[in-house]
């Protein structure tokens, strides 16, 4: 490990003249940097779907799964107090973070699209609505309507999960393509610059042979190879990665509209990530070189 | 410095020789011919590391051969002098700096600069040193393979058909310069197929003629 | 055009004499055919992504964009008649293929999750509601509005819109942003392969020498590394398109939860699309290689 | 045949020769020799239309070498057998099929088949049909260059230093393979540093020898 990490410094700091030894091969360099860029740029994307995905989730979460509601349907001389058990008993369950009830503002606004803004709320049966707030670790279901039951009998529980299922079970499924298309980027990145490592050692078979007849040591040859792929992988994943951060920067925000995907980008730290992908493609295509250089060595010996 | 005992060695097929043993004294000279195919590549080969016996023992300064790790074989290389049959370079380096690869693979680039262009001038490559090896004729890359090879200053030299392309006088001009690193204390093995080089040799240094043929490794001497 | 449809041809057909001259290449053959799975299998994808937003787009404008409501809001007494005005209005109006008045059964489910099931509609004063379902044309909401301000006073016209236009953006966006990536990966792919076919052809200088050598033209050495460069390509893609195709197949479908994602998968003709990609790439392969050969070939003439 | 009127060439820099004439009559026999890196190869290229001159007229059967297009370079050299300096063959195919490669090239692979097995033997490869190009030792190499060469039964035949690997007795033998091509009509033109050849020729043959030194080519003759 100590040997990898520290070959892997001296492969940055570098060892020009060892790099000379390798032909620039023009061809397979714009290969290696275009593919790194590419899938970099793919990578992305992906994690921004991901990434939007997550906050899509997170924001149902809190805004459906976090937020119950008790309806309490009774005759209008009982209503207040039976809001007034429902609210003690919630305040003694676990998991509730808070409760109130509804104003009569509000329950109209939540009515208006049925029954128009004039609504006489104060003169009508309507049930009195609970808004219950949960806590990260929710409460028990089961639990809490049990109790509810038995000391108010006009309240039913709506903890949303019909509403809520379909709709975090989407965003799990799209977040996990998200992360399997990431995963499949990242190993066909390696997968690729791994072959085109070995194709440009097999193309330079002459290359090893001159250096080996001068007393080159496979650690010297590999070395010129590793750190000639390794930095054309990270050149390429970082233009790759600045290119798809400026095309997600002037994707149109609709963040207004309140829509589905108007949070496709990164915020905040989440911008490291764009520095992140390119590492992690550097990463991969130095122990990727690293291998193939040392096998087709120890094959062509 | 180089000892052969009792070695054989086939290329998975037939036995290209066998029961061969050859022992190169520092400050030796030897010349290796017989006809083409017999195996004086493949015996050469054998004296620098690149192959390794099928049986027998080939032991490189005292050590055996066989029993080197890789590294140490690119070591080894290091004090041993090689021209390529066909000369091989790296197509993208200029001469000089192909010439001076032994000394930068081992880390003494700057150190003998002076010496590089003196000995491209030896060569008669003084002009072509910023060419490239495909840039050059089939003679001077035989020459700038001799170059490479005694850049180093190399215990030992190893020397495949070095003027096979070479004109008659520029061959003497490369021998000298081999008997002149021989006089200097340097080992030095010859492949050639070249009887008129021998014969110019033999007037100058006092060298053995090896002739692999049949198999078998014979001393030569009257024919020449 | 016709020259170029009969090399195609006889580069399908073949001509495994000249093809045997280029060198099998082992790691670029990978490579080529590795790049062309993996960019297959993400082009798959993606348009699985997409087409999977087409639908949800054409279901979202199935179920909201072309339906609409109208809501009457009248003393008990006039709802009856106002209704029958309001349907007489919409049977003449253009581009409404049916209107119906929700029954109180109706009404009553829909107003469940606020009032629970047993609101006695009949006793409230609540709305009317009139469902319209839209032509694909749709009709003029401002003229409706218009005419039903004239002749049904209590009417109100929802039609939606702002319920159905992020979430018509954010099917938009998504398929936009699946026929970006297909383009992108079908251009990478592309790029890709011309790389690795110059990356081979520089590689084997050796081999155009000597074939030049001994009097092969131009077109015979090209014809062998196209063949088998389109061949490889087209070869990739189809298995990267199989196993796409697979992996979408064992995707866990959740049609029942009625969810976002449900549909990400192939439907009848769309299986198609599978064929298509690899074709479309062997395509760009041939084109690719084909050029990146001839400019090889001039340029070391 | 092949005819060069005034022909100069230059790499870029300096000429390396100029106002050069030569003309190759059918049926004729010609040595090329000179000191290394004088220009042989280069004249040679010329020659078979792999190179094009700087200035002058290069005549390849009557045709301007400036004007063919590359299709019929293509054609040109299947009329020309060319042994390049360093013999140049696909790895990956086996001996057999390189020797063979001008007729699977011009489309007549199985015609010739017997004769391919005769002319293996007859430069002595029989043994190595099956082998790859890198598996070949120097001089093998050399004849088999010269097969290839020869095959395709052209009406011209170049050959840069095709004996520069290969011992005395293989070398007379190409030498009559030659001689014996040239009294079937051939032209022959001979690229060589190895006088001992020539002089062997010229008792067999009416040939011309010519001398490139110092970017004149000059017919030679008293020094032989
Ligand atoms: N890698 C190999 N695999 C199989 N056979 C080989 C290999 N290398 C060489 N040979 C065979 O071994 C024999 C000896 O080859 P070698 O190169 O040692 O000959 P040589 O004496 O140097 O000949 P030349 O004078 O022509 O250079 C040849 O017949 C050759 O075909
Ligand atoms: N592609 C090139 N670019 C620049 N210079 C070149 C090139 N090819 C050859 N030369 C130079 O031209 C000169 C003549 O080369 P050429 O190969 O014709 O010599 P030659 O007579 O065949 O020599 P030899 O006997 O050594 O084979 C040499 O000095 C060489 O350095
Ligand atoms: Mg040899
Ligand atoms: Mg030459």
């Amino acid at each position: 490990m100590k040997r990898l990490i520290s070959e892997a410094t001296g492969m940055v700091i570098g060892d020009p003249e060892a790099e000379r030894s390798v032909p620039p091969t023009g061809f397979t360099a714009r290969l290696t940097v275009f593919t790194a860029a590419a899938m970099a740029f793919l990578s992305v994307f992906a994690l921004a779907l991901s990434l939007a995905t997550d906050r899509l989730a997170d924001q149902w979460a809190s805004e459906l799964a976090q937020t119950s509601t008790i309806r309490i349907s009774a005759p209008a001389e009982q209503a207040e107090a039976q809001v007034a058990a429902a609210l003690r008993v919630l305040e003694t369950t676990p998991g509730v973070a808070s409760a109130r009830a509804l104003t009569d503002a509000e329950q109209r606004e939540l009515l208006a699209p049925w029954f128009g803004p004039d609504l006489p709320v104060d003169r009508l049966p309507i049930p009195r609505l609970i808004e219950v707030v949960e806590t990260s670790d929710g409460f028990d279901t089961t639990g809490l309507r049990a109790r509810l039951q038995a000391e108010v009998p006009g309240a039913i529980l709506d903890d949303h999960t019909r509403w809520r299922e379909p709709l975090v079970d989407a965003a799990s499924r799209l977040r996990l393509l998200g992360w399997i298309a990431i995963a499949l980027i990242i190993g066909a990145t390696g997968t690729m610059i791994t072959l085109a490592a070995q194709s440009a050692l097999a193309a330079n078979a002459q290359v090893i042979r001159v250096m080996r007849l001068v007393g080159a040591e496979d650690g010297y040859i590999a070395r010129a190879f590793v750190r000639r792929f390794t930095l054309r992988a990270l050149a390429g994943a970082l233009i790759g990665a600045i290119l798809a951060g400026v095309a997600i920067l002037t994707l149109p925000s609709a963040d207004t509209t309140g829509g589905f995907l108007t949070g496709l980008g990164f915020r905040g730290i989440e911008w490291l990530w764009l520095l992140a992908i390119p590492v992690l493609i550097g990463v991969v295509a130095f122990f990727a070189t690293r291998a193939a250089a040392l096998r087709v060595l120890r094959e062509q010996s | 410095m180089i000892e052969l005992e009792d070695v054989a060695y086939s290329y998975g097929g037939a036995e290209l020789f066998s029961g061969l043993s050859l022992k190169l004294a520092p400050g030796s000279f030897h010349f290796l011919t017989g006809p083409s195919g017999a195996g004086k590549t493949t015996l050469l080969k054998l004296c620098y590391g690149e192959l390794l016996a099928t049986s027998g023992h080939v032991m490189l300064f005292e050590q055996d051969a066989a029993r080197l790790d890789r590294d140490q074989v690119a070591m080894m290389r290091r004090r041993i002098g090689v021209v390529h049959q066909d000369c091989q370079f790296l197509d993208h380096l200029t001469m000089r700096d192909n010439v001076a690869l032994p000394l930068t693979v081992s880390g003494r680039s700057s150190a003998f600069s002076a010496d590089l262009d003196d000995l491209l001038a030896w060569v008669g490559l003084r002009r072509q040193a910023d060419q490239l090896p495909p840039q050059l004729s089939g003679g001077e890359r035989q020459r700038a393979a001799l170059a490479r090879a005694v850049i180093m200053s190399p215990d030992v030299i190893i020397a495949d058909e070095p003027t096979g392309n070479i004109d008659w006088e520029m061959s003497q001009r490369l021998l000298s310069l081999l008997i002149e690193l021989n006089k200097m204390g340097k080992t030095i093995l010859v492949a050639t197929h070249d009887l008129n080089l021998i014969r110019a040799a033999k007037s100058q240094v006092s060298s053995r003629v090896l002739r692999l043929k049949d198999r078998q490794l014979q001393q030569a001497g009257a024919e020449l």
